[in-house]
């Protein structure tokens, strides 16, 4: 298992180029020499350096606040993952239920959740579970969609030659649609994962006394900038790494498939 | 065999009124609060007067409004700088991984810096929802280039077409279908970009409605604003369906 | 009398799609003895798979009767009987070649433990030609590599019944040659009874007991051919007066008066 | 005589140049060949013998490392306008209509539209495809597309095709039917054509000439002159000469294709 972690690491360590490095390496550069050269004021856009430095005194406090934050976008994504996946099951295999929810999921993609957010917060109060509600179902749809279009595109003489040997439904779902649907569901967890740190912190600017939505929301009011943008920094850095770890399991399950840059052809 | 199309139509819209019948009738015997479940034909009433005071005309244009420019800025200069991208290869290769950074970042929560660039406005709202559209149509519209079938491009060499003709005759066609899923992602982050920051900012718009309603636990109007939200939306959205086929002919 | 390995008595298909009703067969009857190797050939359209389709009993016949060894299809157990192999190899990209080819004995042959269904898959990759190729991912190995992998896969179980469906189309023409002679000479060794479908008439002759020469849609029965060429046929026969007079006739046949368009 | 229409003079090539395991590959060997005008030439040969790099070359669509590639006496350096080709991939341009993509050439050329609305109509009677003018290419078979694509090419009158497994992804039947199509054009027009496949009595059917190509590194093996009389269709299959040259190219193959095959399992297995 570690050994794979370690390969995987490998592998994204030779995509992510030297080239790219300096990529980034510039664009923390340029913005410390536009801050510097232009002197924009601290309390307007504060410098890298000088939000690291905050990041590392306030280190606690900024730990303290992620707790609640990553613990509402794991719990939405999971919720999102598992409703989606049972869903797409039903949408792949019914006919009628395809023909009758498809439209209303696809159409419900494009409306943004964001809004339903207060309708949450009237409903399940204020506290963690309007957060997870609400990362839930944003990262939900392209769940579905993706999971149920990859169930569906899996070659239909292949079921017919399981179907032959007198393969179960069972066996036939777990030997060959569900592998098949994998790079799918994948490209949709790729997806998700960001919209679940959006719909978290959402769900803290709208009502939460805790977490980083709230911290860089209240640091923004106070105009306390070098901690509002420590806090986006923290925020950043959770959602770049869990969307890291989505990458990493992906090429762990799916470390047969020539290519794992395939372009998100799906939603 | 197909199901008929009627039926399917039929079945679809039974859904939605009997998902409005059942809510209609669950508040009416008070088995939710109607605090937390406002009844569709409150909505209706809650619709009429925000319409009579001309209050909900206002706020959707502003909203769309905001979608709309956002929307043909982003997605000109997304097509720009993804094509630009594919043609500077080197760029290109750099930036990707920068560019697939910024796509799994949420970008939406950096709104305060653009409110302390553009100022607590539209410009920021839109400025904001512009940067969050445009990666997905920036990343998207390279990658349809780079898998543009290589026969066809060889056919074009064949016949020594200009870098013109190449471009505008057989790769813009060829990658089209693929770009256009990059451009409806894109829309999706912007108009949920926009709401969002209206919601949270407060400077007009149909999410500034949402937020207001929820405030005052005016519950009618909070439906009737997302429901708006979301018509806007679906109408968009339609019009950026029919413009692809359109565009694809087929 | 001993029962056929296959029967059809005056069998026709019509299925519905969203244009209409499509005739695909027309009174089809035919006997493939138990052990025998039988061809249909065709032009496209004209049915051929749907032929297949209804013999493995994933579709029913719109009227007619399907017997297998003399039992009804609707009541014969199908489990195990059927290998199939398509025109592309269709193998899952997940898995190596061995696993490919032990996912048939996974579901067939339950009672078998993890390591004889590797061994059994590995001894069917060596019949195929294939060691040392036992754990390459499909992506690595090349079309013909695949389809050789496909045909162990469909074979190691010793199906009674080989349907087979353009399995060579897919692959140029040296290495189809190599993989005709590779299956004539698995089939010696198991003797199945095979079911063949291809448009290729060269591929028809040099393989079959009999050929059956079906229509252009619906796919009506114009011929059936016995094979009088001894095993085993030699590539000479190719360039032979007798093969190349029978590849013309039954070319003849298929074009029809007017000839149609491809 | 008239001159050659193509010329190759000890081409080589190898690609993987900058592959990531410097896995160097050497498709072509010093390969000559020269083609008269006129003449119809088949290259066959085993898999990945280099067959399709040199049509390629031929139609300046990648460079030889060595060597120099000749049309009509110019020295190849790009794709010549006199040189037409046509691939066995589909590759109609799937948004434009058999019109389309048949009058695509001229369209970029700038003939005026009415012009080459004609001449389009024209091609696309030569080729058979009457009536299915405003037909979208997802609409056709694949061997109408592989028709549109031929008219395509033909449109712009090329004293030269390069033909690449033209038919090679068609049905037997559509192969055929299509084969005796392409020679009466030929008789027709009269062009030079190079043409790649992997089917033997395709070769011989359409050919005046025959070259099998070896296995990797891809060189000349053998050439055969095919006398059969001309025009031929497809009855000349059943002849008896017909029957010998199959069979002398068969053997001149086979070796070939063995050695193909140990080639290509012996460097998968490392």
């Amino acid at each position: 298992m570690l050994r794979a972690v370690a390969e995987g690491f490998h592998a994204l360590a030779q995509r992510r180029t030297l080239g790219s490095l300096l990529v980034f390496l510039a664009f923390f550069l340029a913005w410390e020499g536009a801050v510097r050269l232009f002197h924009i004021r601290d309390f307007l856009l504060p410098t890298p350096s000088a939000i690291a430095v905050t990041m590392y005194q306030k280190r606690l406090y900024l730990l303290e606040h992620s707790v609640p934050t990553l613990v509402a976008i794991v719990l939405g994504f999971v919720l999102a993952a598992v409703t989606g996946f049972v869903i797409a099951v039903g949408v792949a295999y019914s006919r009628w239920l395809n023909e009758i929810s498809y439209p209303f999921l696809v159409t419900s993609q494009v409306i943004p959740k964001i809004a339903l957010a207060p309708l949450f917060l009237v409903w399940f109060g204020f506290g963690i579970t309007p957060k997870v509600v609400i990362a839930a179902l944003i990262a939900f749809f392209p769940i579905v969609i993706n999971t149920a279009k990859g169930l569906t595109s899996v070659e239909p003489e292949l079921v017919q030659f399981m179907r032959s040997l007198g393969a179960t439904w069972h066996e036939i779902f777990f030997k060959i649609s569900l592998p098949w649907a994998l790079p799918y569901i994948f490209a949709a967890f790729k997806i998700s994962m960001t919209l679940a740190v959006v719909g978290a912190v959402v769900g803290e600017f709208v009502g939460s006394d805790k977490g980083l939505g709230y911290l860089v929301m209240y640091h923004h009011i106070t105009f306390e900038t070098r901690l509002m943008f420590a806090g986006l920094m923290a925020l950043s850095i959770i959602g770049v790494a869990l969307f890291l770890l989505v990458v990493l399991a992906e090429h762990y399950l799916l470390s047969w498939q020539a290519s794992i840059e395939t372009p998100p052809e799906t939603m | 065999m197909p199901l008929p199309q009627w039926i399917i139509v039929g079945l679809r819209s039974l859904v939605i009124l009997g998902a409005l019948f059942a809510l209609e009738l669950m508040v009416r015997l008070e088995w939710i609060n109607p605090l937390f479940l406002a009844r569709p034909t409150s909505w209706v009433g809650a619709f009429r007067a925000l319409m009579a005071e001309g209050e909900l005309p206002k706020l959707a244009w502003i909203t769309l409004s905001e979608i709309g420019l956002t929307f043909l800025v982003g997605g000109a200069a997304g097509l720009l700088l993804g094509t630009l991208l594919y043609r500077f290869r080197r760029v290109g290769e750099a930036s990707s991984s920068l560019l697939g950074a910024m796509f799994a970042s949420p970008i939406v929560l950096l709104y305060p810096i653009f409110l302390v660039i553009f100022g607590r406005n539209r410009m920021a709202i839109m400025a904001q929802a512009m940067v969050t559209g445009i990666i997905p149509i920036i990343l998207q519209t390279r990658n349809s280039f780079l898998h543009v079938n290589e026969t066809l491009i060889d056919v074009g060499r064949v016949l020594n077409l200009t870098r013109r003709q190449m471009f505008f005759h057989i790769m813009l066609p060829a990658a089209a279908p693929m770009i256009f899923t990059g451009i409806r992602l894109g829309l999706i982050y912007m108009l949920l970009s926009i709401i969002a920051i209206e919601y949270i900012v407060g400077v007009g718009g149909l999410g500034n409605l949402v937020s207001d309603a929820y405030f005052r636990l005016n519950t009618d109007e909070l439906y009737v604003g997302v429901i708006t939200v979301g018509l806007l939306s679906l109408i968009f959205y339609t019009f950026l369906t029919r413009a692809q086929r359109w565009v694809q002919r087929m | 009398m001993a029962h056929a390995a296959i029967e059809l008595e005056h069998v026709h298909v019509t299925y519905r799609t969203r244009d209409g009703l499509v005739e695909a067969l027309r009174d089809i009857s035919l006997r493939v003895e138990p052990n025998a190797f039988l061809t249909v050939v065709g032009p496209s359209g004209c049915g051929k798979t749907t032929l297949l389709k209804i013999v493995s009993g994933v579709l029913r016949p719109s009227r007619g009767r399907i017997l297998l060894f003399g039992e009804d299809l609707s009541q014969a157990r199908l489990e195990g009987k059927f290998g199939f192999v398509f025109q592309r190899p269709l193998l899952l990209p997940w898995r190596t070649a061995m696993g490919n080819v032990a996912l048939t004995s996974e579901i067939v042959a339950k009672q078998l433990s993890r390591e004889q269904r590797l061994e059994r898959a590995r001894e069917w990759l060596g019949l195929t030609g294939l060691q040392g190729f036992e754990d390459k991912y499909p992506h690595e190995l090349s079309g013909g590599m695949q389809q050789r992998v496909a045909l162990s896969r469909a074979l190691s179980f010793h199906p009674q019944i080989l349907l087979m469906d353009e399995p060579f189309a897919a692959l140029d023409e040296i290495t189809r040659e190599a993989m005709q002679g590779e299956l004539l000479k698995i089939w010696a060794r198991i003797r199945s009874t095979i079911l063949f479908v291809t448009h290729s008439i060269a591929e028809a002759l040099l393989l079959s007991d009999r050929v059956v020469i079906l229509s252009h849609r619906p796919g009506e029965i114009l011929e059936t051919l016995d094979i009088p060429f001894e095993r085993p046929r030699a590539e000479l026969l190719r360039g032979q007066k007798e093969f190349v007079e029978l590849v013309e006739h039954v070319r003849s046949k298929l074009r029809g008066p007017e000839g149609q368009l491809g | 005589m008239r001159g050659p229409m193509l010329e190759a003079n000890y081409v080589s090539k190898t690609f993987g140049l900058d592959g990531a395991l410097a896995a160097r590959v050497q498709a072509l060997s010093e390969v000559s060949l020269t083609v008269a005008q006129g003449e119809f030439v088949s290259l066959i040969g085993p898999s990945g013998c280099g067959k399709s790099t040199l049509l390629k070359i031929f139609g300046g669509l990648t460079p030889a490392e060595q060597g120099e590639v000749y049309v009509r006496g110019d020295r190849v350096t790009g794709p010549h306008p006199h040189i037409g080709m046509v691939f066995q991939e589909d590759s109609t341009f799937p948004w434009r209509t058999t019109l389309g993509n048949v009058e695509f050439g001229l369209e970029m050329r700038g003939m005026a539209r009415r012009e080459r609305r004609d001449r389009s109509k024209a091609t696309i009677d030569l080729v058979g495809l009457t009536g299915f003018e405003h037909r979208y290419p997802a609409e056709l078979s694949g061997g109408m597309r592989q028709r549109v694509a031929i008219a395509r090419a033909l449109i712009l009158e090329p004293q030269a095709l390069l033909m690449d497994e033209p038919f090679g992804a068609l049905d037997e039947q559509t192969r055929i039917i299509l084969g005796e199509q392409l020679l009466r054009i030929q008789g027709k027009l009269g062009q030079t054509i190079l043409f790649v496949t992997h089917n033997i009595n395709e070769a011989v059917q359409l050919s005046d000439r025959v070259v099998v190509m070896t296995a990797r590194p891809g060189q000349i093996k053998a050439t055969f002159n095919i006398t059969l009389p001309k025009p031929r269709d497809s009855r000349i299959i059943a002849s008896e000469a017909f029957g010998r040259l199959v069979a002398q190219i068969w053997t001149a193959l086979r070796e070939e294709s063995l050695k193909g095959f140990v080639q290509a399992t012996g460097a998968q297995v490392e």
